[in-house]
Formats: C-alpha cells, sequence, structure tokens
C-alpha cells in the first residue's frame, strides 16, 4: 500500500533523515519506534506533506506522491494524526470534526461519519458545542482521531497518540486504534510506547538516527534483546 | 571565524573607505557620507533588530531623542555636540530601556513589539510637535559660523571632515557590534532571537539582556541622530521623528542580512548607490525607455521593484544569500556530471 | 586570509558602482543651467510638479524668444521627495555634478532652509519661488554677510500680517466690523504655524480678538475641528493649510452649516484655486484666500497661464506662477551678468530692478535683505464660479462678498 | 477570584475618569471659583461653570461622537481586511493603504469616466479590488512564503513605494475629488421615502455620505462576518489561522487559503474606498493614514477577529476626535496611540481577543 524508499528530509540546513525505506501492507498495523530525534515524527510529516522530501521517493497505492501537497494527499486517504494533535483550538469540537470532511467528496458521508465518530468517542458528543482549546488532553487526543477518522482514511498516521495521557486513557486510546484497524483501515504508528506498541502491531521499524535499523514482526521485535534494552527499559 | 578576523575586516574597510575620499568628488563625497551614515544606524539597529531578534519599527524615537538632545543643548547652553551627542545617547538609552521593560515585562513580542515600537515612535513626534520649548513643528536650525568647527562639529567648507567623523562613528560602532556578537551577551542574543523559552529555561534573563540590546541600540541610533543634526543643520519633528527614518534604518540590515555583523554595511553599499542609479537611470533612461525620462515617481518605483525582487530572491540578505547562490552555482558546475551519474544508479 | 581578502574585494567592487555614477560633461560654453529643487514625490508632489513644468516652459520660452543672448538656458530639475535630508543632498548634487549657476525651489520652508544654507556655503544664489519661513532669507547669507538668497513671494510674516490687516478692512469696508476671529491650521508642518504665529502677532497689534485655535492633523475628517470653531461663533473663520484638507474642511463646514459669512484661507492652498472650484462645484462659491497671486489684471499675466493651460492641460496655479516669474528673474541676472559665474549671478540679483512681471507688487522687483520689499498677498474671492481678485481695492476685480454657499 | 480579572476593565475606567477630569481641569474656569470673591460653594461653583461650558462646547461633544463613530466604521472595515490578512498569513500588510489608494483611484475613473455611481460602483471595486489581491499575492506574497517575517514587511513596503509611484505617474499627483449631486437637503432614499440631509442630533449633525459610509462598513462587514462564521471557506480561513499544520492534515489546501484571504482583505480596502471617495479625496498617498489607524485596530480588536476589528474601529474613530477636545491644541492622534500602548501592555491579545 506504501512503500518509501531512501527517503531523505529534514529542516533548514539540518538534514534529519539519512534514507529511510519502509514499506506497509494494506490492512496491516506497522509500528515505528525509537528514540526521541530518531527522526519518526519527520517521516510522518514528510509522508503529509507539510515537509518536503530532499531526495527519495513515496509510492501510495502505486502512485508517486512524494511531490504532492497535503491536501491532495489527505484526498487520496493518507491521513495523519499529528504530534501535539494540531487541533484549531479556538473552533468548537464539532466545527474540528466537521473540518475534518472538508474536501467535497466526504461532505456527502459527514453526517454519517460524524455518528461513527460520537459512537467510538462518547465524550465528543457531550462536548460538541465546547471550544477545542479547553478540552483536556485525553479528549483533545480524541478529538485530533476523530478528525482523522472524519477524513475516511485508508492508511491512517499516528504520531505518539498516547503522548502526556494518563495510563487509563492510553488502553482507550489503543484499543480505538486497534477497534480502527479492524474496521480495515491501515495503521502507521508512531510511538515512545514500544512495548504495547509492537504488542498490538503486525510488523515493526525501529529508526536510529535517522534510519532504519531494525525491522521484524512485533513480536521479533518485543523480543529482540538490542529493543529490550534499548527502547523496553525490560 | 575567529574575532581577529572579524577586526581584520574591519581593519581592510577601514582601509578601502579611508583611500576612497581620494577618487571622490564633492558629490560622491556626500552619497559616501550619506552610504556611511546608514551603515552606522544600520548597525546600530542590528544589534536589536538583528541579534536580539526585537523587530524594531520605531527607531526613529531614539534618532529623534539624540538630535533633538545634542542640538536643544548646543543651542541653548552651548554644550558641544561632542558631549550632547553622549546625553542623548543617554536619554534615548534610558527612553528604550524604558519601552523595552514596559513591552517585554507584559510579554510584547513579534510583530506586536514591532507595532509597539512604532506606536512609542509616533508619539514622541507627536509630543516633539506639540512642544514649544523645542520650537514644535518649526524645528530648530544650526547657526552659520563660516568656516569649520571642530569642536561645534560643523564643517561649512571641508565635507570631508563629516566624512572622517561618520566613518571614524561606523568603525566605533562596528566594534561594539562584533564585540556583542563574540561574546557572551551576544550568544544570550542570539539565544533569545531563536528560542526564547528555551534561552529562559537554560536560565538566561531574558528579559535584562533584550533590555540591554535595545539600550545599546538606542544609544548608538541617538548618536547618529546628533550626526544628522549638525551634517544636515536643521531638524524638526516629522524630519527626525519620523517614519520614514523607521524604515530607512531597517532597510540596510534587513537587505545586507540582519543578524550578520557585515550585513548593514553591505546592505549600504548596495542600496545607497542603488537609490541614485534609479534616480540616474530616470535622468538619463536608455532610448527604449525614453518616454520614461524625467517622470516623477518612477525612481521611486524602480526602488520599491527592486526591494521586492531581492527579498524574494534572497531572502537571508545580500551577506547570506549570495554566498548561498555561489555555493549552488559552484555545485551546478561541479556536479552536473556527479548527479548524471546518480540518476543512472537509480 | 583569502577569505578576509575576498568579503574586503567584494566590498570594494560594491563600491567601483561609484564610479559609474554618471558626470555630465560642460560641453557648451554657452549653456548655463538652472537647477529646480521641488517634491516632485510623495504628498506634495501635485504642488512640486506644476511649478518644475513652469520652470521648463519658462526656459523654453527665454530660449526661444533668446532673452539671454549669447546664452543658451537648460533646466535641470531634481526630486526633494518633501523630505528636507533629501532636498540638501539633491541641491549638492546639482551643485557639484550637475554644475548648475542658479537654484530655484522648493515650496517647503523645511526644505528650502537647508537648500539656502547649502547654497551659501557653496556660493551658489538660490531664488526661491515658494516658502513661507521668514528666516529662510536669514540662513542664506554666507558668513561673510553675503546674501545668496533671494525670494520674490511674501513670507509667511507678511502674509499673516497682511491677512490680519486685509480681513479688518474688509470688513469695515463693507459696513461691518470683526471683533473676532477664529483660525484653523494644519499642525504637522512648520507652515501652518509660522503663518499663524504672523496672523496672531498682528492680531494682537490690531486688536483683533482669536477665540479659538485648532491646529489639526492631516485626517479624514475635519467636522470636529470645525465644529469646535463654529461653538465659539466667531465673526470670521481663518484657514491655513494644504489642498486636500482645505477641500474637505469645505466640505464639512458645509455639512455643519457654519453659520460665519466670512472664512478666508491665509496662504491656504485651496480657497484661490481653479481645481477647487472645479472640484467643490457650487459649495466653493464665497470662500476667500489671502495668498500670493499674479495680478490678474494685467494681460501678460492671462497670456502665461493660458499658454501653460495649454502646454500641459491643467490649470497654473498661484505657486506655478511664482516658478515661473522666479525662473525670468534668474534669466535676467544672467543675462546682466553674461555667463554662468555664480558670483557675477549673485551681483546681478543684488542689482535686480525688474519691472516686466506679472505680480501685483507695486512698482518692480527689487531685492533688500534678500527679500522682495513690495511684495504682498491679494485677497481673492470665489465669485460665480470664478477666482476674482477682491482686495486690496486698487487691483481688485470684484467686491468682496460676505456670504456662504451654504446660504448663510 | 484574583484582581487580574478585572484589571482591564478597572484601567479602562480610570482611563475615562482621568479623561474627564482633564477636560474640565483644561476648559473649564475653576481657578475662579478659588478666588476668594467667588460665590456658593467650590464645588457648585465649578459644576456651574461646567455646565455653563456644556453649553457652549457641548455641540462639540456630540459632533465628535459622531464623527469619531461614523468615521470609526470605516477604519473598522479597512482593519477588517488588514486583521484577517495578519491572522491568516501573519504578515503585517503595509501595502494594504496603498491597496486601498487603488481603489480609490477605481472608483474615481468609475464616476468620472464612465459616469457610475460610487455606491454603484462598489459592485465592480470590490471584485476587482479582490481579484488585485490575488495577483499581488501570487507574484508578490507567495514567493515569499518561506521567508523570515520581517522579509515580508519588507517586501509590502516595496509595494507600498511601487504602487503609490505608478498612480503618481498614471494620475499625477493632483487630488481628485468627486462631488455628489444628492445627498443634500431632502433625499429620496431608494424611492421609499424622503429624508432631510444632514440629519441633525442636537445640532450635531451627520451628513449624506459619511452615514453611508458608516452603513456601507456595517453592511460589509456582517457579509464577511456572516462567511467567516458559516460557510466551509470561512471556517476553513479560521482554521488555517489557528493552526496552519492542521488545516493541511485535514486537506484544505493552505496555500489557496492564503490567496483567497488576501483577496477578501483587499476587497475589504476596495469597499472602504468606494465609501470614502465623496468626501474624501484621491491622491497617491491618500491610504496611508486609514493603513496606520488599522494596524492600531487590529492590535486593539484582537488579531483575526472581525467584530473587534469593527469595535476597535469605533473606539478609535471616537478616541482621535474626542482627544482634539480633552486636550485642545494637540494632535488628534495621540489619544489613539495611548490607547495602543495601553492595551498593547494590558491585554495584548485584543479587547476581543482569546488568551493564548
Amino acid at each position: 500500500m506504501l512503500t518509501i524508499e531512501n527517503l531523505e528530509a529534514g529542516y533548514g540546513d539540518v538534514k534529519v533523515l539519512f534514507g529511510v525505506s519502509l514499506e506497509i501492507q494494506a490492512g496491516e498495523i506497522v509500528a515505528l519506534i525509537g528514540a526521541n530525534g530518531a527522526g519518526k515524527t519527520t517521516t510522518i510529516k514528510t509522508l503529509s506533506g507539510l515537509l518536503r522530501a530532499r531526495s527519495g521517493r513515496i509510492i501510495y497505492d502505486g502512485q508517486d506522491i512524494t511531490h504532492w501537497q497535503s491536501h491532495k494527499i489527505v484526498a487520496a486517504g493518507l491521513i495523519q494524526v499529528a504530534e501535539g494533535r494540531k487541533l484549531f483550538p479556538r473552533l468548537s469540537v464539532l466545527e474540528n470534526l466537521e473540518l475534518g470532511s472538508f474536501l467535497r467528496k466526504l461532505r456527502a458521508n459527514r453526517a454519517k461519519n460524524l455518528k461513527h465518530v460520537y459512537s467510538l468517542f462518547p465524550r465528543l458528543a457531550e462536548r460538541k458545542n465546547q471550544i477545542a482549546g479547553t478540552l483536556s488532553g485525553g479528549e483533545q487526543q480524541m478529538l485530533a482521531i476523530g478528525r482523522a477518522l472524519m477524513s475516511e482514511p485508508k492508511l491512517l498516521m499516528l504520531d505518539e497518540p498516547s503522548l502526556g495521557l494518563a495510563p487509563m486513557l492510553v488502553q482507550d486510546i489503543f484499543n480505538v486504534v486497534q477497534g480502527i484497524n479492524d474496521d480495515g483501515t491501515t495503521i502507521l504508528i508512531v510511538e515512545q510506547n514500544a512495548v504495547q506498541t509492537l504488542r498490538m502491531a503486525q510488523r515493526g521499524y525501529v529508526m536510529e538516527h535517522g534510519k532504519i535499523t531494525l525491522s521484524g514482526t512485533g513480536d521479533e521485535l518485543l523480543h529482540d534483546d538490542r529493543i529490550r534494552t534499548a527502547y523496553l527499559g525490560l | 571565524m575567529t574575532i581577529s578576523r572579524d577586526y581584520q575586516i574591519l581593519a581592510g574597510l577601514t582601509l578601502v573607505f579611508a583611500i576612497l575620499p581620494l577618487f571622490a568628488n564633492q558629490f560622491q563625497l556626500t552619497l559616501l557620507i550619506t552610504l556611511l551614515y546608514w551603515a552606522y544606524l544600520g548597525t546600530a539597529w542590528n544589534i536589536m533588530g538583528g541579534y536580539a531578534g526585537q523587530f524594531s519599527f520605531g527607531h526613529s524615537a531614539f534618532f529623534g531623542i539624540g538630535a533633538y538632545t545634542s542640538t536643544v543643548l548646543f543651542l541653548n547652553y552651548g554644550i558641544s555636540p561632542w558631549l550632547g551627542m553622549f546625553v542623548g545617547a543617554g536619554f534615548a538609552a534610558l527612553f528604550g530601556a524604558a519601552m523595552g521593560f514596559l513591552t517585554f515585562r507584559f510579554g510584547v513580542k513579534g510583530h506586536f513589539f514591532a507595532l509597539a515600537t512604532f506606536a512609542f515612535a509616533e508619539m514622541s513626534r507627536l509630543i516633539a510637535q506639540d512642544s514649544d520649548f523645542i520650537n514644535s513643528t518649526i524645528g530648530l536650525t544650526m547657526p552659520i559660523i563660516g568656516g569649520d568647527s571642530w569642536s561645534q562639529m560643523i564643517f561649512e567648507d571641508t565635507k570631508l571632515y563629516y566624512y572622517i567623523v561618520i566613518l571614524g562613528m561606523l568603525i566605533v560602532a562596528t566594534m561594539i557590534s562584533i564585540w556583542i556578537y563574540r561574546n557572551k551577551l551576544g550568544y544570550y542574543l542570539l539565544a533569545i532571537r531563536e528560542d526564547e523559552d528555551a534561552a529562559a529555561a537554560l536560565g538566561v534573563d531574558t528579559l535584562r539582556y533584550k533590555i540591554i540590546a535595545v539600550a545599546i541600540s538606542a544609544a548608538i541610533t541617538a548618536i547618529g541622530g546628533s550626526f544628522f543634526a549638525q551634517r544636515f543643520g536643521f531638524i524638526d519633528p516629522a524630519l527626525v521623528f519620523g517614519v520614514s527614518i523607521s524604515i530607512a534604518v531597517l532597510l540596510r540590515p534587513i537587505f545586507g542580512g540582519s543578524g550578520a555583523i557585515w550585513g548593514p554595511l553591505v546592505g549600504a553599499i548596495f542600496l545607497t548607490p542603488m537609490e541614485e542609479f534609479t534616480k540616474i537611470f530616470v535622468r538619463n533612461p536608455p532610448e527604449f525607455l525614453s518616454f520614461m525620462k524625467g517622470r516623477a515617481g518612477f525612481d521611486v518605483l524602480l526602488f520599491g521593484v527592486i526591494i521586492i525582487i531581492v527579498v524574494i530572491y534572497m531572502p537571508d540578505g545580500l551577506v547570506g544569500s549570495i554566498p548561498q547562490w555561489l555555493e549552488r552555482l559552484r555545485r551546478r558546475l561541479r556536479g552536473q556530471s556527479q548527479s548524471a551519474t546518480q540518476e543512472a544508479a537509480r | 586570509m583569502s577569505k578576509i581578502l575576498r568579503i574586503v574585494g567584494l566590498m570594494a567592487l560594491l563600491m567601483m558602482s561609484f564610479g559609474v555614477m554618471v558626470t555630465t560633461a560642460q560641453d557648451d560654453m554657452m549653456v548655463v543651467r538652472i537647477g529646480g529643487i521641488h517634491p516632485l514625490t510623495g504628498f506634495l508632489a501635485n504642488d512640486g510638479l506644476g511649478m518644475d513644468q513652469a520652470i521648463q516652459m519658462a526656459v523654453d520660452e527665454i530660449n526661444e524668444m533668446g532673452l539671454v543672448p549669447g546664452i543658451t538656458l537648460e533646466y535641470v530639475s531634481a526630486d526633494s521627495t518633501g523630505a528636507a535630508d533629501v532636498g540638501q543632498q539633491e541641491a549638492e548634487r546639482l551643485i557639484t555634478e550637475e554644475g548648475i549657476s542658479v537654484i530655484i525651489g522648493t515650496f517647503q520652508s523645511a526644505v528650502t532652509g537647508n537648500v539656502a544654507t547649502v547654497a551659501a556655503r557653496e556660493g551658489v544664489p538660490l531664488i526661491i519661488d515658494v516658502a513661507a519661513a521668514s528666516d529662510i532669507t536669514e540662513r542664506g547669507r554666507d558668513a561673510d554677510g553675503n546674501q545668496w538668497t533671494f525670494r520674490i513671494q511674501p513670507n509667511a510674516d507678511v502674509m499673516g500680517t497682511f491677512a490680519a490687516q486685509y480681513a479688518v478692512a474688509m470688513t469695515s469696508a463693507g459696513g461691518g466690523e470683526l471683533g473676532s476671529v477664529a483660525y484653523l491650521h494644519e499642525g504637522v508642518t512648520d507652515y501652518g504655524r509660522s503663518v499663524y504665529g504672523a496672523f496672531e502677532a498682528e492680531a494682537a497689534n490690531i486688536g483683533l480678538d482669536i477665540v479659538e485655535t485648532v491646529g489639526y492633523e492631516f485626517g479624514a475628517d475635519y467636522t470636529t475641528d470645525v465644529t469646535i470653531v463654529g461653538a465659539s461663533a466667531p465673526d470670521a473663520v481663518m484657514v491655513t493649510g494644504y489642498y486636500g484638507d482645505g477641500l474637505t474642511i469645505a466640505q464639512n463646514m458645509e455639512a455643519i452649516a457654519l453659520d460665519v459669512p466670512f472664512v478666508m484661507g491665509v496662504a491656504q492652498g485651496t480657497y484661490d484655486q481653479d481645481q477647487f472650484v472645479a472640484d467643490a462645484g457650487s459649495l466653493a462659491e464665497c470662500f476667500f484666500n489671502s495668498n500670493y497671486r499674479w495680478d490678474n489684471l494685467n494681460p501678460h499675466a492671462l497670456a502665461v497661464r493660458a499658454r501653460y493651460a495649454e502646454r500641459f492641460g491643467e490649470g497654473m496655479t498661484s505657486a506655478d506662477v511664482l516658478a515661473w516669474q522666479a525662473t525670468y528673474i534668474a534669466a535676467d541676472a544672467i543675462r546682466r551678468a553674461g555667463s554662468g559665474d555664480t558670483a557675477a549671478i549673485q551681483a546681478a540679483l543684488l542689482e535686480t530692478d525688474y519691472e516686466y512681471h506679472i505680480m501685483p507688487y507695486d512698482g518692480s522687483i527689487t531685492f533688500v535683505d534678500g527679500e522682495t520689499p513690495n511684495a504682498i498677498p491679494v485677497v481673492m474671492q470665489v465669485q460665480d464660479g470664478a477666482v476674482k481678485q477682491v482686495w486690496p481695492p486698487e487691483i481688485a476685480e470684484s467686491e468682496p462678498r460676505f456670504c456662504t454657499s451654504w446660504g448663510g | 477570584m484574583e484582581w487580574k480579572q478585572y484589571r482591564g476593565s478597572l484601567i479602562g475606567g480610570l482611563v475615562v475618569i482621568s479623561l474627564f477630569a482633564i477636560l474640565i481641569y483644561n476648559n473649564v474656569d475653576w481657578r475662579a471659583c478659588l478666588e476668594p470673591e467667588a460665590e456658593g460653594f467650590v464645588l457648585s461653583c465649578v459644576a456651574e461653570n461646567t455646565s455653563a461650558w456644556y453649553a457652549r462646547y457641548g455641540v462639540v461633544m456630540r459632533q465628535a461622537t459622531v464623527s469619531g463613530l461614523l468615521i470609526g466604521g470605516v477604519y473598522g472595515l479597512v482593519a477588517l481586511g488588514l486583521t484577517m490578512i495578519f491572522g491568516v498569513l501573519e504578515i503585517i500588510n503595509f501595502a494594504h493603504g496603498a491597496l486601498m489608494t487603488v481603489g480609490l483611484y477605481i472608483t474615481f475613473i468609475l464616476f468620472d469616466t464612465f459616469g457610475i455611481d460610487p455606491y454603484l460602483g462598489l459592485f465592480i471595486t470590490v471584485p476587482l479590488l479582490f481579484f488585485i489581491g490575488l495577483i499581488v499575492y501570487r507574484v508578490v506574497i507567495h514567493p515569499a512564503r518561506d521567508a523570515p517575517h520581517h522579509n515580508q514587511l519588507l517586501l509590502t513596503l516595496g509595494l507600498t513605494l511601487l504602487i503609490e509611484n505608478l498612480l503618481l505617474m498614471v494620475f499625477t499627483a493632483t487630488p481628485r475629488a468627486i462631488r455628489l449631486d444628492y445627498g443634500r437637503g431632502e433625499t429620496n432614499i431608494l424611492g421609499l421615502f424622503v429624508m432631510q440631509f444632514p440629519i441633525r442630533i442636537w445640532r450635531a449633525v451627520i451628513t449624506f455620505d459619511k452615514l453611508l459610509a458608516f452603513l456601507g462598513a456595517l453592511v460589509v462587514t456582517a457579509i464577511l462576518y456572516t462567511i467567516i462564521q458559516k460557510t466551509d471557506l470561512g471556517k476553513a480561513i479560521r482554521a488555517t489561522a489557528q493552526e496552519r499544520d492542521g488545516a493541511a492534515l485535514v486537506g484544505i489546501n493552505t496555500d489557496w487559503i492564503n490567496m483567497i484571504t488576501f483577496g477578501i482583505g483587499t476587497a475589504c480596502v476596495g469597499a472602504a474606498a468606494a465609501l470614502v471617495l465623496p468626501f474624501r479625496p484621491a491622491d497617491p498617498t491618500a491610504g496611508n493614514l486609514f493603513n496606520i489607524t488599522a494596524f492600531i485596530i487590529v492590535v486593539l480588536g484582537g488579531m483575526g477577529n472581525a467584530i473587534g476589528a469593527l469595535l476597535g474601529g469605533l473606539i478609535i474613530g471616537l478616541t482621535q476626535e474626542l482627544t482634539g477636545i480633552f486636550f485642545p491644541g494637540s494632535p488628534d492622534l495621540i489619544g489613539v496611540f495611548v490607547i495602543f500602548i495601553l492595551v498593547l501592555l494590558f491585554r495584548p491579545q485584543g479587547l476581543l481577543g482569546q488568551a493564548a
């Protein structure tokens, strides 16, 4: 479904990605783990078109989307739940969700998708007229995922969905992610919380200093000694 | 670049500028004075707007305070401008520090800070216009003394002396600028510019250093204002407190490369002749543009277009962009064959 | 070290661009160049451009008619942009680069004062066409007391003083009595204040009561300023300012139906202009202006204005006429000097006794301490859609009328 | 309960009270009441003198209030355009006033050459300025999108020089004024009813052209407000202003939104230009005045806030007119800048803006 070949990207004079290659099959949950500053977020940002690739290729659904603009990538069903959520803080919950289906072809399904999101996150339905900036951290994360679902993702990329959340909530979020995948959406998840992520994921990649250093099934990685000492703290 | 490198460049430039008047006629000398003068003011602005990243759109406030202080002291009390300019610098530094304290204290930053400085400058213009003790809108005029006087800094016969004074001022200002840039203060200021919160988290007293930057910048600018009054022999509020001074002051450093030591000077070296060029061009246009001859406004229009083009194509100013261009050019020349092989490898 | 050399070299290269500065060769001995400095861009460009054209027209006429035997005049114009420092720099350029022998200019007092200083310093005569501030002619003296600046326009003192006297005299001639006036003047440049200052001094002198003064900023609306003036219920309202503000003030007076049948500009930029009549239509009726002016009873003046209108397709303002006149004064001095030698021209200017002028001055134009002693302003009024001279009586085309166009 | 919550209103109240104190101090002959021969109590004497002063100058205060509000509406409209551009593109658009001048000249040509009434001309001026805005964005602003912010300021300054001097070359600097042949005396309003102009309220006057400018500004503001609040485009604009990356991630073409916003912002000054030309002559620098007030209003009203822009416009209009009375002899703009700095210091997010 998605193939990345030798991707290089960075900010200004600073290069962050040094030839990243990975692959995601339809229906999978793929985990991308690594230390802070390894380049995980940069990878996802480049996939979403927020950052320009310097070289390398991104093939999605058989199309080269390397130089596409964000809104076109979104239209193709490659949706990101960004680190820090990137909600519209002074719009209401409902308006945030509605903007998730901003694209014309999505508007017809807006009501249906809204219902679906509210069924996943009843809290959002309760607070639909509240201003997004005033929500709690967990609610904001729900809203971010909900907004992404409004865009009818084929491939959903989640960047640190558990960051800053209470352990109880983290489990909820993971359950939802699993549920989304069960509904047929492919998922790429970037996490610090490596154990839980790898348990859920079919396959995983480990990033270090802007390169993929290890890959394998979730299970393999969970039991890899290097991973256990470096990232899992076991 | 090591510290001594900067001073070596400064020494080299001083040499060039010391020799230049030998080849200049009176009007070219006038232009050279103007050039150095804006380079000087740009250097002052750069400390606050470039290093510390506190974009000032109201440097005319400091400029006007300097011009008026030394002139009033000179005209009313007979105090030499050499002394008066430092009194003006003190006032301007105080004003700048007070303004900085007020605005920074309340977290005013970015665009808002720029607009705040603008408001302070406009207010000082309005107050000056309404103050009879400095002759309100009518302005102040230097006496004609019929000759040159170093003690009064009035040179009616020898324009070269103004050149010498402003060159000296520019050298001192540049040395201050280099010193700041290469020392603790400069690192703090750059850190504040890049990420103020991070700098604060590292224990930098950001409020204090920002205020210091404003005060230094204000003081240097004020001395420039005193020089303006001496050089042109006339000041009024619209002239020295006006928004056109604020714009002119920041134009050079941004053009040359704000935040770089040599940005203001390079900007001035580029812009001052450019301004003259557009005028000459309109006076004697090429054949196919002859209908433009003498059309009022065309020179300024051209100047505007040049600004737009330079900003678009040299986002980092001349100092930042020219090396990038050269680098790109070199890479292109050298790398043509390399990239071809790379392409093939894919 | 090579890097240092490269940076220094790069800067030196940029400096070379100075070398490209075009210098004009002095090719012909028979050419004498006249420089003009006016605001050709910026917010006063309207006035400056017209004056610039007028000088060009005068120079062309003089050359065509061969009024200066053996010499061809050439006009070099410069743009002050309305800023004193730019004006001064341009004066220096005209003198050292263009080799001009006389400067004419510059409309604004602040700019003119600076140019006068340069002119005196460099020993080049300056003839002021328009600039009101009174002390400029003093600044145009060199250290030995030689006069280098000459003015054919009545200065701010004269205009303010005469306006006060005219106002009183006109009222009593009409059988009334002028007890109190209110004054609106622009408060941004020195022009508004210096004219008002002179008026105020003369008013105190002759016992005229100034009941309200408003120094206004340039804005979009002057209704409140006009209302303040109206609230003091004066016998007359005086206005000093530029064209645009003057026009809006007139509209605002109409709007509040200002109940004062005597509104007079003092050295004001609007109320004696043909364009005012065109722009404001019937509203323009009844407005007075005490200002410098050509003599409308002089047929030559009418001919000059007709030529200007034909050539440039727009009306010739009083300022344009003064610029034109100043050029003739310069040409007259050059003729008597017989060359472009600035000292000779200055000496000739001191001796000026020019009777063919088209100004409403009694006798010929001469210079005493740089000023024209008989230069006086004239009161004009818009009557039946035309600007008429109404005061002093010797040169009046019509009687002054005390009225307002909105029926006061 | 922190006092900070009340700080804004407390300071506002103090400012108003001190303004009135200054007014009385400056204008009322209170010193006479301190003389030994003055009759009655000092306070009642001051009150008496105050009312005597008011009898004469009350009309001035009322006129200042009316004039300030009327012109304030137009200021608000100009600021609305600026605040939108400010909010979405995060640039201080210095060319805003120059673009308004373009609008003034277009209105003038429409009237002078084609005989089109300026109010009718709105339907041409506004779309035209919208397109000019799109072009300006595409050619000048867009190429420097990623440059540091201060470069964009310089860019718009260069653009201002370009526009002003282009207008100077084409139209010369002669002020161009138009005079409507209606709106004075009995005026038929759209054939519905007849009104007497200027309207008089306690001797303060409201002229036809200024009333129309005010109402027109309100209507345009209301239309724009509705667009911003209710339509998908409006939501996309707000979303882009609040969280650019987030907007891109829901499929909003943020470049396109930038361009549209710049167009709408410019259309605002097109409308303002058509509305003010009947009482404000056009010259190549005419827009500058509106530009400066608009900056202040943007800060005052809160960045990107439509209602704030309108409110700020009214406040600035009022302040400007009232300062002239409160501080006789001092420039009107002083009060405006004082308010500006107070707001910057105590409520930098603007009167209606939310704290960051």
